[in-house]
């Protein structure tokens, strides 16, 4: 399996604060890459950037050996990439099915895409079933973050960008999210890139973790290497007073 | 020298503009309410002065010591009343229902004063100096203008309230941390807001007639002055004003009179367009 | 689960279903009470007209004014009274002149209706009048709805609304209906070049405006070529005023010189900047002006500059009353074309109709509406008495008629000339110069009418 | 010397619809520095916000001083003797330093005391005094925090709450400032901390609380903390 | 089975029910003229209804508010104008044109503004259409201050009045068809979140240009319209910001972002004006301002949203 996305060197500036210093990253079709970092280490910016919503001030983005780097949004998620967001935004006034009918309207379906092209079915494959006349506005936050998903999914996405996405999930919630999470990697052929805070689901659920610092990448290994990583240990619980 | 007389001239309307638009932009500093009665409030305050000189024989400049603080109590009624029940909903509702009230305002001027334009006699003599004339009641009123912003300006930056207006402003959720209560310095912004409008309109009695329905043109030229100055940014709008006015007057020089006032427009679009948040404005969108 | 189900999806049934639950909101719900509403309003609206068409004769609950009762006499089925319909500006932007001409026709009625109504001969009786006006904010668009109100309300005639433009917008309505129009304040030359037949005009045309000024300049003896300095206002009347006043100049070869000609927008704070520039050109005098606000913020700017100039003449606003009061003795010597003045006799003139003089005018609208007419309010006075005498004449209520005993009318009133072109213009009225000497309004030309020497060059 | 003078008991609070807090109960003692541990989103943020009065609870009380003050607004918060240095310090950055001092004794009860904590605050951090005409966007970013603890404490508190005073700040700065605080602590002061950097902290810390996914998992001395493994889970998950 | 049945049956019943009204009232709107003598009321409730809607098509679809609508009216007519009072068109002819340059004004006007937000978009709207007065108003070529009349052989009102019909229901159905369809369904995304939107593959920009270009061309057709029936256009009457705020004020008090709210708020806000103004010709004004305070304070949701609210309260309760 070749590389799906490949970040090189990119590096983004907001008013003279870097944000970003030089990413440079592979994600491998099928992966499923945790990218974790303490606040402000830069990852929804990260997110912004490969997604079209931000321009890189340099560095290349490639997906699918296709030069995206500052292509419009709507662009990018027509190549097959789809994100969910870490507060999650929905289409408030519309009910689940509609958000995710609307979705398919605009998305651009795969030849060789496994997801399933039907609303009902792609809602009650997030178990939403039984909310699909429910206005999106009136949702509990965990069915938000199912319906972030199902949105996702609805886009037939290549590669799913999850921000966030257990944060604000029960236990329960979460361990559902990550069963989702590795069968739509392992059943559907989506490679994904999740941040999180909540470590216990992201930690069991990835093969290989990138560990993100003030812009930089500072460490990248299977979970288990990375706990054990100075730099990792330094970055979330300090040092001692100098 | 006509050129320089047109760039002093500009300056002083410039003045007196910026100062009228610097009550729209308080207001919309700390409440986000943009005040289409703005203009409303400035013919409320000339009828005030016309009337106090023709029946008391007050001269204008003495009546802002009456329309000033008149205007402040009109400016707190309309906002307890009105105004602070739209502060929290979407912008169109505010415009619309300030709208409303200029509506009201304007006709119930017309049906209380009869459409009749009003004017004063009252002039003081012009200002020579430099080979430039500035006609004395300009004069005044740019007078007044620098007096008002300095004042303005004092009070923003010496007073508490003033700062917690300008807090307000800024941040207003860590205004509310200082301990500032935003509903307080909103009904404080309104009432200066309106003060303001209604002593303009003592001077523009200076200057003009007016009529009940005239109160659209200022909130018209209040608006350009305050988006191209920067919205919420009180030296913007100082800054806007008198861009506007002396653009006003020197593009007389080379355009037809009556194209002129097109003039404010096309900048206000073009600075729109080149720089989205006004001259002064906060970058991004 | 088989690729190929998932390509054909999208489609239309997709689309429809997804606005299924949307339609079923927007439609079911919404549309109902948008109907009942709707339907609300086409019934309120049929029973309005119904109850102003058929019951305008018993009820005044429009803004129709009934200023008499009916003397009730013998057996009579014909009309009780003669209606007069009228929009005005008494909002907006022209409200100031929409008022005071209303106040003229107010006036005119209540004379009429004292003096027992007006003889319509083939109806054998005396019938009232009664004026039925509504408010046009000064909009074209409510002009032509209010008109056809009117018409529908089976108004005798139609007084046109103040101003050119709203005279335009109600003329086509008149036309078509076949009902007299007379315009008391819309002085654009254009509103009789498009060849309405029902429209006639009381007062002289805008390009005759400035004439008078120019004759009177042109008869002070002055060797060169007199330096003109055009300063009017951007709007229909005094552009055609100025058309007017370039043509009288072009015809008489040599005597002026237009070193300066250009329009100002009339809502602008100050006209330092252009007058500056005026100064910078030398004129010896400037004719210009528009309307009140403007030509008041004129006069104070020259004198805010220090400027002088021999003569200053501008439109409309030194024939107001207010022009006094409010700018006290800077009103001195600034001249105007008119109209009319209250001081002006035409008594002596013959056939003389309607009972009043401009003096005994003046007095009686300062008594009625407290304040001191202007010419506006003159203008519209003399339409009722035009349109009384054109009534009585032809014995007629028939627009037709009246509109062709109208074309043979050459009368006298206390507003001066009536006689019309055979488009409908004016033709008969002249136009005066008026100017304040000392606190007083005199009127300088023409001489045989001129109350005053013109004083010139202005000290 | 244990009196209770903040007390959070069963704090739920909702974002909308969003749950963030689910049952939050601390307290902190008169004169302790207490922190709040916990990873991103765990709802720190929104503890102390809620406890200030900016956010709403859904249910659960907030007692200060005794008082009840979970329907209170925030500004009368503040005037009561309860100050929080929020998230990002949320200076006002055209205005000057002064001027930022000044604000932070907004409440009539803080202007009493002005020129007094205004010399005890410039005593404090001498480089704001260098500063006070300069605005307080221009400060680097350790005056920046080092303005915002002293705006804090301008409303002459009883208890400051900081949210993140090491944010975006250098190793040798964040040492400054927690030298500092614990001054501050020494003087006297009740202090609740909100803090990522769970090293620096502890150290100074009395007690302290992990926070985990809206719920409190963990609370004990400093050496409990180090003892348990709960920490490490909570931040890596492993 | 049965429950999914029965709401069928319901729904079509009480569709035909409404299908049956709308058509009574269209043949009531065809028949008018002969009955109904101030036909031009009709004309005009129509021609607000159609700049109601045709605000309603941008601002109430996308939530940006357009406070230079009037800008389109204005053009539309004084192309109309001028091809009637010029070139002698054929009054259909100068209509259509009319609508066609305000579409094609809206395009460019789109490009630069829809990235503008807030009041900010606002206020460059506002000002482009003050440009545009004040421009007109001083060029001569096209009649500048003393603006436009046409020949009195273009007055037609019954003609006028059923063409007006004719673009008053394509412009009712053009908004439903647009807010049924997948364009509708962008917009809508756009309004409720537009970063979202553009994150499922729409192209925001290009789907808010398309609606203004849609809106200008109604409010164009508008425009040239009401020319052909008042016969005379000056920049006063083409470019008033009073329309832009009455066409706001209209689909407000009917409901932004639904079909039928403008269709309702025109109706009523401009038979309200017109009644008071015929009854009240002194203090109509004065009405008004209080019912536009009212209607902000008392269903800030138009009527459309209050009755549902009504609705759900009173089912609520059974």
């Amino acid at each position: 399996m070749g590389d799906l996305l490949r970040l090189t060197q990119v590096a983004k500036r907001f008013s003279g604060l870097e944000v970003l210093k030089d990413i440079s990253f592979e994600v491998a079709e099928g992966e499923v890459l945790g990218l974790i970092g303490p606040n402000g280490a830069g990852k929804t910016t990260l997110f912004n950037i490969i997604s079209g919503i931000l321009k890189p001030n340099s560095g290349r983005v490639v997906f699918a050996s296709k030069d995206i780097t500052g292509l419009p949004t709507h662009r990018v998620s027509r190549l097959g990439i789809a994100r969910t967001f870490q507060i999650p935004q929905p289409f408030a006034e519309m009910t689940v099915l509609e958000n995710v009918r609307a979705t398919l309207l605009f998305s651009n379906p795969r030849p060789e895409g496994k997801l399933p092209r039907d609303a009902k079915e792609i809602c009650e494959m997030v178990g939403l079933g039984g909310r699909l006349e429910q206005p999106a506005g009136s949702l509990s936050a965990p069915e938000k973050k199912r319906l972030e998903v199902a949105r996702a999914l609805a886009s037939s996405p290549r590669l799913l960008l999850l921000d966030e996405f257990a944060a604000g999930l029960t236990l329960s919630e979460s361990s559902w999210a990550s069963e989702m999470i590795k069968s739509l990697s392992k059943d559907y052929g989506v490679t994904i890139v999740w941040t999180e805070h909540v470590m216990k689901i992201l930690m069991r659920s990835v093969e290989r973790v990138l560990v993100l610092q003030s812009g930089e990448v500072i460490a990248s290994g299977t979970p288990a290497e990375v706990v054990k990583n100075e730099l990792v240990l330094k970055a979330y619980f300090g040092g001692k007073p100098a | 020298m006509l050129l320089a007389e047109l760039v002093v001239l500009g300056l002083a309307y410039g003045l007196l503009f910026g100062v009228l638009a610097l009550g729209l932009t308080l207001i919309w500093g700390v409440m986000k309410v943009v005040n289409i009665a703005h203009g409303d409030f400035v013919i409320v305050g000339a009828y005030s002065s016309y009337w106090l000189f023709v029946l008391a024989g007050v001269h204008p400049i003495l009546s802002i010591l009456f329309t000033a603080p008149f205007g402040f109590g009109l400016g707190i009624i309309v906002y307890l009343g009105l105004v602070r029940r739209v502060v929290h909903a979407p912008e169109l509702m505010s415009l619309f229902l300030t709208f409303g009230i200029s509506t009201l305002i304007s006709s119930l001027l017309l049906y209380i004063y009869s459409p009749n334009q009003r004017a004063i006699s009252v002039t003081f003599p012009s200002i020579n100096g430099l080979g430039v004339v500035l006609p004395g009641n300009v004069a005044i009123a740019a007078a007044y203008a620098v007096v008002v912003a300095t004042l303005l300006r004092i009070f923003l930056t010496k007073t508490y309230w003033g700062k917690a207006i300008r807090a307000v402003t800024e941040d207003s959720s860590s205004a509310l941390l200082m301990g500032i209560n935003p509903e307080a310095v909103s009904m404080l912004a309104f009432g200066i807001g309106v003060a303001i409008a209604s002593s303009v309109g003592s001077v523009v009695m200076l200057l003009q007639a007016v009529y009940p329905t005239g109160g659209s043109e200022f909130t018209l030229l209040a608006f350009v002055i305050v988006v191209l100055g920067g919205l919420g940014s009180p030296f913007g709008a100082l800054l806007g004003g008198i861009v506007i006015g002396v653009v006003d007057n020197v593009a007389s020089l080379y355009l037809p009179a009556a194209a002129t006032p097109a003039i404010g427009f096309i900048i206000l679009v073009i600075v729109l367009i080149v720089r989205p948040s006004g001259i002064m404005g906060a970058k991004g969108r | 689960m088989n690729r190929n189900t998932y390509k054909s999806h999208t489609s239309n049934s997709e689309m429809l279903a997804f606005g299924e639950s949307k339609a079923r909101r927007a439609i079911s719900r919404t549309a109902g009470i948008g109907i009942v509403v709707l339907l609300l309003i086409v019934a309120l609206g049929g029973a309005y007209y119904y109850t102003t068409t058929l019951g305008s004769a018993t009820t005044s609950s429009s803004s129709g004014q009934t200023t008499t009762t009916t003397t009730t006499t013998t057996p009579y089925t014909g009309p009780t009274k003669i209606t007069i319909g009228m929009t005005m500006p008494l909002s907006g932007s022209l409200a100031s002149d929409g008022v005071m001409s209303l106040d003229g026709l107010k006036m005119w009625a209540a004379s009429v209706n004292a003096s027992g109504g007006i003889y319509v001969k083939s109806l054998n009786h005396r019938l009232p009048v009664q004026l039925i006006y509504y408010d046009d904010t000064s909009t074209a668009s409510v002009v032509a709805t209010d008109y056809q109100q009117l018409v529908a309300q089976g108004v005798n005639f139609l007084v046109a609304p103040y101003s050119s433009g709203l005279t335009l917008a109600a003329a086509p309505i008149a036309e078509t209906n076949h009902l007299l129009l007379i315009s008391h304040g819309g002085a654009s030359d254009s509103i009789w070049s498009k060849g309405y037949k029902y429209v006639v005009g009381v007062l002289s045309p805008g390009s005759q405006y400035a004439i008078p000024v120019l004759q009177m300049l042109e008869n002070q003896n002055s060797s060169t070529p007199l330096k003109v300095a055009f300063f009017f206002g951007n709007d229909a009347f005094s552009i055609s005023v100025k058309t007017g006043a370039l043509a009288f100049i072009n015809s008489t070869s040599g005597k002026f010189s237009v070193v300066y000609n250009q329009l100002y927008d009339e809502s602008a704070t100050s006209y330092t900047a252009q007058l500056s520039q005026i100064q910078a050109a030398s004129p010896d005098v400037v004719i210009g002006g528009a309307h009140f606000a403007d030509g008041e913020t004129i006069v104070k700017n020259i004198q805010s500059l220090g400027l002088h100039f021999k003569m200053v003449s501008l439109l409309v606003a030194p024939d107001d009353p207010h022009f006094l009061s409010d700018l006290g003795s800077l009103a001195n010597n600034v001249a105007a074309p008119s109209q009319w003045e209250s001081n002006l006799d035409f008594t002596h003139f013959s056939p003389y109709y309607g009972n009043i003089t401009g003096a005994q005018f003046l007095s009686q609208f300062q008594s009625s509406f407290n304040m001191p007419p202007n010419y506006e309010a003159a203008e519209a006075y003399n339409t009722g008495l035009v349109l009384q005498r054109a009534i009585s004449d032809s014995g007629s209520l028939n627009s037709t008629i009246v509109r062709n005993q109208l074309s043979s009318e050459n009368i006298w009133t206390f507003y001066g000339n009536f006689q019309i072109g055979p488009t409908g213009i004016q033709s008969g009225h002249t136009m005066v110069v008026m100017q304040w000497q000392n606190g007083a309004k005199q009127t300088v030309w023409p001489r045989a009418v001129a109350t005053s020497p013109f004083v010139y060059p202005a000290p | 010397m244990t009196e209770p003078l903040l007390e959070v008991s069963r704090l739920a609070v909702n974002y909308g619809a969003v749950p963030v807090l689910w049952d939050i109960s601390l307290t902190v003692n008169r004169g302790e520095l207490v922190v709040l541990l916990g990873s991103n989103g765990a709802g720190k943020t929104t503890s102390l916000r809620s406890v200030q009065g900016v956010l709403k609870p859904k249910s659960g009380k907030v007692a200060f001083n005794s008082k009840d003050i979970t329907a209170l607004a925030a500004n009368k918060v503040t005037a009561i003797g309860l100050s929080l240095v929020p998230e990002g310090r949320g200076l006002f950055a055209t205005m000057t330093v002064e001027e930022n001092l000044q604000l932070g004794a907004f409440s009539k009860r803080a202007r009493k005391r002005f020129g007094e904590n205004l010399s005890s605050v410039y005593e404090l951090f001498p480089i704001l005094k260098e500063r006070k005409g300069q605005r307080a966007g221009s400060l680097s970013g350790g005056e920046q925090q080092m303005l915002a603890i002293g705006r804090g404490l301008m409303s002459d508190p009883e208890m400051l709450m900081l949210d993140e005073p090491s944010l975006g700040l250098a190793p040798i700065v964040v040492s400054k400032v927690f030298k500092v605080l614990e001054g501050l602590k020494d003087r006297g002061l009740t202090i609740l901390l909100v803090e990522q950097n769970v090293e620096v902290s502890l150290a100074i810390a009395d007690r302290g609380y992990l926070l985990e996914n809206g719920k409190i998992a963990f609370e004990g001395t400093p050496d409990q903390f180090r003892a348990n493994e709960s920490l490490r889970e909570a931040y890596l998950g492993l | 089975m049965s429950p999914l049945k029965l709401t069928g049956f319901t729904l079509t019943r009480r569709r035909s029910a409404e299908m049956a009204v709308i058509l009574v009232l269209l043949a009531l709107l065809l028949v008018a003229p002969t009955f109904f003598a101030r036909i031009s009321v009709l004309f005009f409730i129509l021609n607000w209804i159609v700049l109601a809607e045709s605000f309603n098509m941008f601002a109430g679809l996308t939530g940006y508010v357009n406070f230079g609508h009037v800008v389109f009216y204005g053009v539309g007519g004084y192309v109309s104008a001028l091809l009637m009072v010029n070139a002698h068109a054929s009054p259909y002819v100068a209509v259509i044109a009319g609508g066609l340059a305000s579409s094609l004004l809206a395009l460019g006007i789109s490009l630069p503004t829809t990235r503008l937000r807030g009041a900010y978009f606002a206020i460059a709207t506002l000002s482009i259409n003050e440009a545009f007065f004040v421009t007109f108003d001083s060029w001569d070529a096209v009649g500048s201050a003393p603006g436009l009349s046409l020949p009195i052989s273009y007055y037609q009102p019954v003609v006028e009045y059923y063409v007006m019909v004719v673009v008053a229901i394509a412009c009712v159905l053009s908004m439903y068809a647009i807010s049924k369809s997948k364009f509708g369904i962008a917009l809508q995304a756009i309004r409720q979140q537009e970063v979202t939107a553009n994150s499922i593959g729409i192209n925001a920009a290009y789907y808010k240009s398309l609606a203004l270009v849609f809106s200008g061309f109604f409010a164009g057709l508008a425009g040239a319209l009401a020319i052909w029936q008042i016969t005379f256009i000056d920049p006063p009457s083409a470019f008033n910001v009073t329309i832009t705020v009455t066409s706001i004020s209209m689909a407000m008090l009917g409901g932004l972002g639904t079909v039928i709210g403008p269709v309702i708020g025109g109706a009523l806000l401009y038979e309200l004006t017109d009644l008071l103004g015929l009854s009240y010709p002194f203090i109509h004004l004065i009405i008004l301002g209080v019912i536009i305070v009212g209607v902000v304070l008392v269903i800030p949701d138009g009527i459309l949203g209050a009755s549902r609210r009504v609705l759900t309260k009173v089912r609520g309760r059974r």
